[in-house]
């Protein structure tokens, strides 16, 4: 599973994926197999990640230098004062990914439809956090929502087996969601659709990294952004050299993640100020996060493309 | 009663077999008190287990009652040389295991057992556990829990060896008793040549490796017997004597 | 030696927690790695009736869990036991079925059974069941050689050789298993309730490492640590009481 | 008896697998929730060098982790039970930690071991001591009152009552522990692996459960199976070896 | 050499305490041959191993060479009632064991240890295992671990009681040479009057509940003497008779 590159040459730097090795995560090997990697002067080792607080304790403890999170959960993690010393020096999704999804059949198409009815969710995850606000936009009434929590890779067999009515989850999961229940076609409800200001998954460093060493996340982040520029163009490939390296991926869904979430991708990877802000404000507007988190500290502008 | 048809027994070890008993003709009459004696290692025990049907012979048959010998039958009772007690039961408790296991009724067998507890001599011990009993305490025990069942074979490994001259005769002499108010055909192994004289009707002299039957003795005295205080007292120390030449000279 | 009684656990229990004191103090680790212990006490005091809640809710599931193992852990040695053949043919297929990861299963349980109880005590079963299998066959089948010619001798049934003499003699060994046994039960519950957090300390180690609150969760996980110490003294002083000869005999 | 040596553990196999297809088909089980027997050959075939590689990273984690909880455990347990003092202080101690469930573990040993095969040895360590340490302890006091009084009466030295008398008649309960340590590793292993998926069968399962490939789970899990029972078969396979005379004396 | 003074033993049980021992004073001299009989359950298991240093008094005081005994000595042997063998050991292995956890010489001891074997009559059987010998062999075994050690101080328990009456003759025949030989401070507890008379320069008589010294005997009889063969022999009967009464009325 270790996908160091050959060159001993090269700043070592480790890296790791949001969720294992998925679609979404495909641009990482990309910019190995390219030799992004390398051309930019880095010894990349390519780390499997788990949960978006497990990545962050890594980062924290040193033990690698850059990650792809999710940078709403991050910025509630450090608005409350969690981890604070990391900064986003790209972005991956512009916008939340976070949908409601059910099965055609459910009778679930519109967002006031989950009133009464079982949502699934992974333990602790954003998703939850982030429904009161959905909520109140969509006009549910979030009293009436029972939620199910549940380790992420068991969500599907959940709704698959009616054990609950909806998930919580990613909408890029859903041609897996579909796989799963058989063939059954998903129901996609987007956050982004009340929630625009939303992001979505990012690069983050250490503050560390983007204080002492800039331009070695600059390299990073440039190498990096040019594996996701390829990988856009190129889903099929990009898949195929994931699978090489990750023998356990499935081709089809990295696929299919690819190009559902290439709406939500901007290449440049550019993290807009006030998007930022905005989506600070309603972090706090909500109550995840108390007052304190200022773009500036949750991003390092002078490592982020501006446009 | 008890038949034994050219049996040999060999056990298995790892440089060759080693033979403890070769082509043994013995029958034990219904009722019939047998001795065996015979040098350490010569096949006693194993001879026992053979007729107790815990031991296959290696060839020829062992038959009780005309039938062979499958396996252990409810009618036949066999003492180990060990006292193999159950540890986490009281001597009492130990006596009263074939009464549970073989169902017989537990109050009347309850107050059997603690009779022959007092009789052989454990009178306040009732209520201990083996390890709390010396090594003769739990030999007798062991004896209690053979005699408690009543069988119509009665298989004696070495009872008394590790009790003292004078409870040996005691013990001796109840056994007796017994034998003469409610016979049960016996078979038993013994290192007292004079224990042997005592008790028996036959002495089955056995000679040393391979085990085979090197002289069978028939005691001609008169019952009840005893030890040296008897009007029979030069031909039971005949008998005693002649014994003793036959394990000599083995 | 008696007046020591219960100094002598205490002892070592304060050292277990000066060592991780100080070690937090030391190498200055940060509480959301490692809690230095008030952190944990703080936690503690800012919700005991919760956390006792959700202690008796693990408690339940686990004891529940490692009831049954027990019965059913019995019953498969005994019948392994019982027979060469079924031995054979059977005891690789357990093998292997124990060896299939829990955490792996732990979400099955949840699809097949539902969010109660129910796959939570299962879990915990199935973590048990192995060991007191395991242990009980080797208890049951070192029988010495002169008890088994007892039994056999005295035509015991199957049953009343096993009631009387071989799990009697098996017992030391079975509490053996037992102990083993009753430390994964709490793990098993734990890892049931992390799969699916609807209660429990499990549940509160996992909500509470996802916010962050590691002194939350490290009291949760030291409530675990007690309650798993106190049914494995239990299991001791039960032990103590149905064999009490196996000290008397060994030396 | 001797033909049949192979037929009954493949029957046993048989016999298993036959009433998980025949699960699979009567109930109409999808793919996803437990995928048929030849779904999971498909999924073998597919890609049989890259899970034989994973095999013997876990094969090689496993043995290793085990292999040092096998020292430490015996050193453990002749330590405590050299004092009961020390006894009395040190095992709540121990139990206490090790009942704090290893998946939560797990992701703090990658923080402080980093990615590479340390946290994942420490944890099968840490797995597999507790059932090792507990078995050992049961087989060296259990050493009967005569061998004992032999030793005492010998003046043997501590260690060397323990190498001649107390260790060897411990053995047949040492595996005991061995049996049930044997086969936590295998799971120990994939917990870390889960946590840490970079390399493992553990990781086949996480990665594969991610793309829903659950086929492709199931052979990895068909596989750490298959390796569980094979390591428990060597470790029976040393007892039979280390004590023959065991099985000699019991009836 | 061993002092015993004032000298109680007791053991707690269930209900109440046991008194094995109760109040016994007996010194042996250097190179003395002691023996001790008794009733089954008197005590002489007790007393062995309270002078072994395996059990402490609950009164009085057991003294080696004037020193109290606190704990076992190297030079003082004890062999058990019960064989005690290590059953993952072959024969010669078991009579090894001393040899190796004293740090002697092992080449010598191993040819010692298969002289001894055969002069117990175990030639052919020093690589097997206990489970593969006879309940006597094991005894034989026991013995020659004992001896092997060559102590200052010989404490043997019943070490004939498995053994046949001949090959208890002859095992106790050449322990008496053995004694003039190479005499070891000797204490022997047996259940044959006849063998302590044999080899004891002292024979303890104890009586029963508690086991308290009855009588000490001296044995004037000139060495080496034999089993009722020899021109003492009425003598020895006559010792015998004195003991035996002094048994019987206990
Ligand atoms: N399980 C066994 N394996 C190998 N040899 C055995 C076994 N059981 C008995 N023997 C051998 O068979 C022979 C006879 O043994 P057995 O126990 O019958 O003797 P015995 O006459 O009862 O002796 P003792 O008077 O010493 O008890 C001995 O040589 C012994 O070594
Ligand atoms: N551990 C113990 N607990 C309780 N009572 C004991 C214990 N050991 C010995 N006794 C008692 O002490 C008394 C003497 O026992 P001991 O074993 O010394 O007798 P002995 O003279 O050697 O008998 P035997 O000739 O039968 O071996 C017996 O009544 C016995 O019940
Ligand atoms: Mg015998
Ligand atoms: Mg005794």
């Amino acid at each position: 599973g270790d996908s160091g590159g050959g060159s001993s040459s090269g700043d070592k730097v480790t890296y790791l994926t949001a969720f294992g090795a998925v679609g979404r995560d495909a641009f990482a090997w990309v910019a190995q197999e390219k030799g992004y990697f390398r051309d930019a002067g880095l010894d990349v080792t390519i780390r499997l990640g788990a949960a978006t607080g497990e990545n962050l304790k890594v980062l924290a403890a040193g033990q690698a230098q850059f990650a792809n999170l999710d940078l709403t959960g991050t910025w509630i993690l450090a608005g409350k004062g969690e981890y604070p010393d990391v900064r986003a020096i790209a972005a991956i999704h512009q916008q939340t990914l976070v949908s409601i999804v059910s099965l055609a059949g459910a009778g679930i198409t519109t967002p006031k439809d989950l009133e009464g009815r079982k949502l699934g969710a992974a333990t602790g995850s954003v998703n939850q956090l982030l429904f009161p606000a959905y909520a109140k936009l969509a006009g549910v009434d979030q009293a009436r929502v029972t939620w199910v929590n549940a380790p992420p890779a068991q969500l599907p067999a959940l709704l698959a087996s009616n054990r609950v009515d909806a998930l919580s989850t990613f909408l890029i999961g859903a041609k897996g969601l579909e796989k799963a229940a058989g063939g059954k076609k998903a129901v996609v409800l987007p956050y982004s659709a009340y929630l625009p200001e939303l992001f979505g998954n990012g690069l983050i460093a250490p503050l560390a990294i983007t204080r002492d060493q800039p331009d070695l996340a600059r390299r990073f982040r440039d190498a990096a952004l040019k594996g996701l520029a390829y990988t856009m163009e190129h889903p099929q490939e990009a898949a195929e050299i994931m699978k090489k390296a990750q023998p356990a991926a499935d081709i089809t869904a990295a696929v299919g993640e690819i190009t559902l979430m290439a709406p939500y991708v901007k290449t440049s990877g550019v993290i807009d100020r006030q998007r930022v802000a905005a989506e600070i404000d309603t972090l706090q507007k909500n109550g995840l996060i108390p007052p304190g988190l200022t773009p500036d500290t949750a991003v390092d502008f002078a490592l982020a493309p501006a446009g | 009663m008890i038949g034994l048809d050219r049996v040999s027994r060999t056990f298995p070890t790892r440089d060759g077999e080693v033979t403890a008993l070769s082509d043994i003709d013995l029958r034990v009459d219904k009722h019939e008190f047998v001795a065996v004696i015979g040098r350490s290692g010569c096949g006693k025990s194993t001879l026992l287990r053979l007729m107790a049907g815990l031991l296959a012979p290696t060839s020829g048959t062992v038959t009780v009652d005309g039938a062979p010998v499958r396996r252990p039958r409810a009618d036949v009772v066999l003492m180990h040389q060990l006292p193999a007690l159950l540890p986490w039961r009281t001597a009492l408790g130990n006596v009263m295991l074939p009464v549970e296991i073989r169902r017989l009724p537990r109050a009347d067998h309850r107050v059997k057992a603690a009779e022959l507890l007092d009789a052989v001599g454990l009178t306040g011990f009732h209520h201990r556990h083996p390890y709390e009993l010396s090594g003769g305490m739990q030999q007798r025990v062991a004896l209690c829990r053979a005699l408690i069942q009543q069988p119509r074979v009665l298989l004696m490994d070495e009872p008394f060896s590790a009790l003292d001259a004078l409870t040996r005769e005691e013990l001796a002499t109840q056994l007796q008793a017994m034998h003469m108010s409610a016979p049960a055909t016996t078979v038993f192994v013994t290192h007292s040549i004079a224990e042997a004289v005592l008790l028996a009707d036959r002495v089955v002299v056995l000679s040393t490796r391979p085990g085979r039957v090197r002289q069978v003795l028939d005691i001609a005295l008169p019952r009840p017997r005893s030890f040296g205080h008897s009007a029979h007292v030069a031909e039971a120390a005949g008998y005693v004597a002649e014994l003793h030449d036959l394990l000599l000279h083995d | 030696m008696n007046a020591s009684r219960p100094v002598l656990p205490v002892a070592g229990a304060l050292a277990a927690i000066g060592i991780w004191w100080g070690a937090t103090a030391v190498f200055g680790i940060r509480p959301l790695f490692l809690p230095a212990p008030p952190d944990v006490v703080a936690a503690f005091r800012a919700q005991p009736g919760y956390l006792l809640c959700e202690t008796g809710a693990t408690l339940l599931e686990t004891v529940t869990g490692f009831g049954l193992a027990v019965l059913l852990g019995l019953l498969i040695a005994v019948t392994l036991t019982a027979s060469r053949t079924l031995e054979r043919a059977a005891l690789p297929v357990l093998v292997a079925l124990n060896s299939v990861p829990k955490v792996a299963v732990a979400p099955l349980l949840v699809v097949w059974l539902g969010f109660g109880p129910r796959p939570k005590v299962v879990l915990v079963l199935l973590i048990c069941v192995f060991p007191i299998v395991v242990a009980t066959m080797a208890g049951l089948t070192s029988t010495p050689s002169e008890l088994g010619e007892l039994s056999r001798s005295l035509s015991a049934s199957a049953w009343q050789t096993y009631v009387k003499i071989r799990l009697p003699w098996a017992l030391p060994q079975v509490f053996t298993g037992l102990k083993v046994a009753v430390s994964l039960a709490v793990i098993g519950a734990v890892v049931a309730e992390i799969s699916n957090p609807s209660g429990g300390l499990g549940a509160v180690v996992v909500l509470s490492g996802m916010s962050f609150d590691t002194p939350l969760a490290f009291a949760a996980i030291v409530l675990l640590a007690l309650l798993s110490t106190a049914l494995f003294y239990l299991v001791v002083a039960v032990e103590r009481l149905l064999v009490p000869w196996a000290r008397a005999i060994a030396g």
